[in-house]
């Protein structure tokens, strides 16, 4: 591992970040990354965090027309209340704050904290759930979905709503509205070491992998001998499709975990187009790359947003961050 | 009734025997020697069915709660599990960190500001903890998380303390079979079924820590 | 590996660029990528080309202010002649094309071979060749230094000057001005696996790194015990500094390799800013990312391009490409 | 030189009788099946001290030229040979491609448009290839390349195709000591000893066909 001491790999980043991103504030200290213009009067301030491992998810996210702040944790550890308490103050222009948070124990606890403890310092809190991945089940015998490549779409989508000058409702609405209408799969090729394990969090030979993981490491629901980019396309997209059900155009974000190289990422989107054209489902936008990632892990997920016309317009908003950057 | 049984060892163990803020802080420095010790284990039982950090997330928390202790004053046994409390919350993350730290914090908050406080007023204290902690985070026995040994505990406190070490051990053991339902374990399904759970083994350390405290005065 | 069948590798994702990227004209069958509004009148046109795994490069980089085309090979393998006559070819306005070409003979030989026949068929050609990696000493017993980091330093500022409307000749100097004064030093954390191979092409146990490698999955010069990120950051600074001796500030580019977590590599970014913190060389801008990459490899590598008025302007200037955007 | 000591043999052999369009596509055929079966000890060799995709590149090349022989009328050996070498340039790449293309190309260009070759114009055609070959890539014997086998290859030609064939082999052997002044295993300076040129292996499967394509007449 590129690392100095597993002890300061968040805070060695942070500072990394901080070198390379003037447009950004880092407290490193105190773990929170900021637009430097921060409160932005009269907007509707987007707070986001959890574990760290995921980058560019969050910190990359900050910027104009997504994150306003967000809150790494230790390596797949949720952030601590006061982080975000600490963000909530910095950001809020008087217009309130949304918390975007990845449906885990650990983070929702957080978050709910930091929330109670930000109202009582007089900021309005509002919250969302992302919770778009199918391969848990929805149920009272797990945790629920997990948030995984839709927080991508719910950060991008209510950024650009606060951009607009939209009120917390709306933008509540809004983020609420693009998870429900997301869903995600992921596989994995090869497991994650976290630096303060040293080695990988559980066996898996190369000539297998595993369907439906999480972005934490931690195994999926089935392991089964290696299949061809074109058969997880298959696995993955209608695994996805069942619960989603689209009646319309999606968004499709076709997402490495780390180590899969680009190339192969590019192939593999190829496979994805041709399901969807297959199932029938238009595709009005893709975005391909490691976005949402689980430190060094091989693998890939597929997450597809029904898009409507307004979702599709914030979409193609402008964005500024370090990770997505369009629009002028 | 916990009470009953505590009252009726009295005479010839120690158990009845009040404790101090002293009694306190020993058994936080106790547990926070005990989870440096086995941050290891921790960590191995959570990359099997979780995401590999519990260990390191205690040893993280309970290092920051040894070193506040140090350098805050702590009068009353209410206080130096508020503060533990406070501390776990700032600085664990992740599941645990809420979950212990609100453990901690209300069974300090039910001690309230007394001086000296009897093993009965502990095991209230605890239970309201507990209570505290299965409200939070909507689980409950038999879900494989540290639940599963803190309860068996509680129960076992007014007997003795090294009876609710065993208890709490045995709590621990007793979720290798079970199917977890809470928590990123229960991502696992059936898969999840065969390992034990850090949480829960984590839990057994601290209470284990309590009768070591106890056992050493 | 997250592929069909290792022959089918590069034209599959040329398949999924063409997918996920209507601003680009992907030509799947002749193995280019162009610009879709390509020949732009009066405008100077670049390019590029070299062996796939190397991704974004070059094909993320075709758009306004960079690229006019990529040409990209079989994995690790330069592109033949032929891509390269239909590339220039198709993006020729009659200002003349500019071949960007990394210095390994396979790219030197058959680019060469390209311009002979693109001339005959009336463009004129331009040349630059990179070769920035210190770790090969540029002398009569080696290939001379191969061509890394600096390639997307050229690419951009090149593209940056066609883009103003400079000429040929312009830009060429411009081109060759920005190699003059960029090194990289690129290590490995790990050994690379093609799709062709199936297996890491040399073995590099967990507790080793390879100092001075290259993007190709060949050994560097010399095998370590793993060291620190700032260890690493001291040696691959020093050994770019001792070689460039940069006389004012620094464009920097921090570098993935492919597999090499984003969190690392932003901490690593701390490290390398310490060392040229204390070496006096003062940083104008820093780029994070996996840019230059090797499939699978973990590892990194720094490459520093003395910047003065003319280049900053330049690398500053508008990109729109798939893989770097910034300005309007 | 060459050429007395292919006549002395002459009565012997059948090292003197000319070769037509047919051979040379025979030649190619058995090249291009030499490839297939050592494509991966090629990539192995390439492995060690380069990016292990000389055996895939000429894989591709090799099929793609008996592909454009079987569509493509060649009448004549040079036709074949210039055929050969725009079909490894159009699809080989890399550094092999440019070289092979060219050797081909050259010696194909040489023997003009004969309908039939003896040994001694083929050896001159080769050696003409091998000359551009060293043009176009700086090489010279020794610095660890395709031309430490072809160059004694074309030596031993005029002696016969099997003697080629075994100066080829000895030629490519010789190049495991050598550290490596050109192409990518220049890059690993001294680590570059104790490997095998794997350019200089697959000459030797190139000259090693052209013996086998002579024995099967
Ligand atoms: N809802 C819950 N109620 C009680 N305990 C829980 C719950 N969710 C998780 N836990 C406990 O937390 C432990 C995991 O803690 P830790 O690894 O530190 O956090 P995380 O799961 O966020 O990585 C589990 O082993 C389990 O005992
Ligand atoms: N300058 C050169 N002159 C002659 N042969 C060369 C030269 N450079 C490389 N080669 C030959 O090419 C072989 C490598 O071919 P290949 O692997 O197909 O291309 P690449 O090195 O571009 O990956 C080397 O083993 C060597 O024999
Ligand atoms: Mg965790
Ligand atoms: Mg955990
Ligand atoms: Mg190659
Ligand atoms: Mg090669």
């Amino acid at each position: 591992m590129l690392i100095n001491v597993p002890e300061t790999v968040v805070a060695d980043a942070l500072r990394g970040i901080a070198a390379a991103h003037p447009e950004l504030t880092v407290d490193v200290e105190n773990r929170v990354v900021l637009r430097r213009d921060a409160p932005v009067a009269g907007k509707v301030a987007l707070v986001s965090g959890g574990g760290s491992g995921h980058e560019p998810l969050h910190a990359g996210f900050v910027g104009p027309g997504m994150l306003t702040a967000a809150c790494p944790g230790e390596v797949f550890t949720s952030p601590v209340p006061d982080q975000m308490v600490r963000a909530a103050a910095a950001v809020d222009s008087g217009a309130g704050v949304l918390f975007i948070v990845k449906n885990y124990t650990g983070d929702v606890l957080n978050f709910e904290m930091a929330a109670e403890l930000a109202e009582d310092e007089g900021v309005q809190v509002a919250k969302v759930l992302v919770d778009d991945d199918v391969a848990v089940a929805d149920s009272l015998y797990t945790a629920g979905r997990r948030g995984t490549g839709a927080t991508l779409f719910v950060e991008k989508i209510a950024g650009a709503a606060a951009e607009e000058g939209q009120p917390l409702e709306r933008v509540e609405a809004i983020a609420r509205r693009v998870n429900a209408r997301s869903r995600s799969f992921g596989v994995a090729l090869s497991a994650v070491t976290t630096p303060a394990k040293g080695s990988p969090t559980f066996d898996l030979p190369p000539g297998e992998l595993e369907l439906g993981i999480g972005i934490h490491g931690e195994p999926g629901r089935e392991r089964r001998p290696m299949m061809t980019s074109g058969e997880i396309a298959d696995f993955a997209v209608n695994a996805v499709l069942e619960d989603l059900k689209p009646g319309g155009p999606v968004l499709a974000l076709v997402n490495g975990m780390g180590a899969t190289p680009l190339l192969e990422l590019y192939g593999f989107t190829a496979e994805v187009h041709r399901v969807l054209g297959e199932r029938g489902v238009p595709v009005a936008r893709t975005l391909v790359g490691n976005y949402v990632t689980s430190l060094d892990m091989a693998g890939c997920s597929v997450t597809l947003c029904e898009a409507d016309e307004e979702l599709l317009r914030l979409w193609d908003a402008p964005v500024r961050t370090a990770a997505l950057r369009w629009g002028r | 009734m916990g009470r009953a049984g505590a009252d009726r060892r009295a005479p010839v163990g120690t158990v009845s025997r009040v404790m101090d803020a002293d009694f306190f802080r020993r058994w936080m420095e106790l547990a926070a020697a005990a989870v440096e010790r086995e941050a290891d284990r921790l960590t191995e039982l959570d990359s099997a069915i979780g995401d590999a950090d519990h260990g390191s997330n205690l040893q993280r928390g309970f290092a920051a709660l040894v070193a506040a202790l140090d350098k805050e004053e702590t009068a009353t046994p209410g206080a130096v599990l508020v503060l533990a409390g406070r501390q776990l919350i700032s600085t664990v993350g992740g599941a645990s960190g809420p979950l212990y730290g609100t453990l901690m914090r209300r069974a300090g908050k039910t001690l309230g500001d007394a001086a000296e406080v009897t093993p009965a007023q502990l095991a209230e204290a605890l239970r309201a903890g507990v209570t505290a902690v299965a409200g939070l985070g909507g689980a409950k026995a038999g879900d494989k998380t540290m639940l599963d040994a803190l309860e068996p505990a509680v129960d076992a406190l007014g007997e003795s303390f090294a009876a609710a070490a065993q208890a709490a051990e045995r709590g621990a053991l007793a979720t290798v079979p079970m199917r977890a339902r809470k928590g990123r374990a229960s991502y696992l399904g059936e898969r999840s079924v065969g390992h034990q759970d850090p949480g829960a083994t984590s839990s057994a350390l601290l209470i284990a820590a309590l009768a070591e405290a106890e056992a050493a005065r």
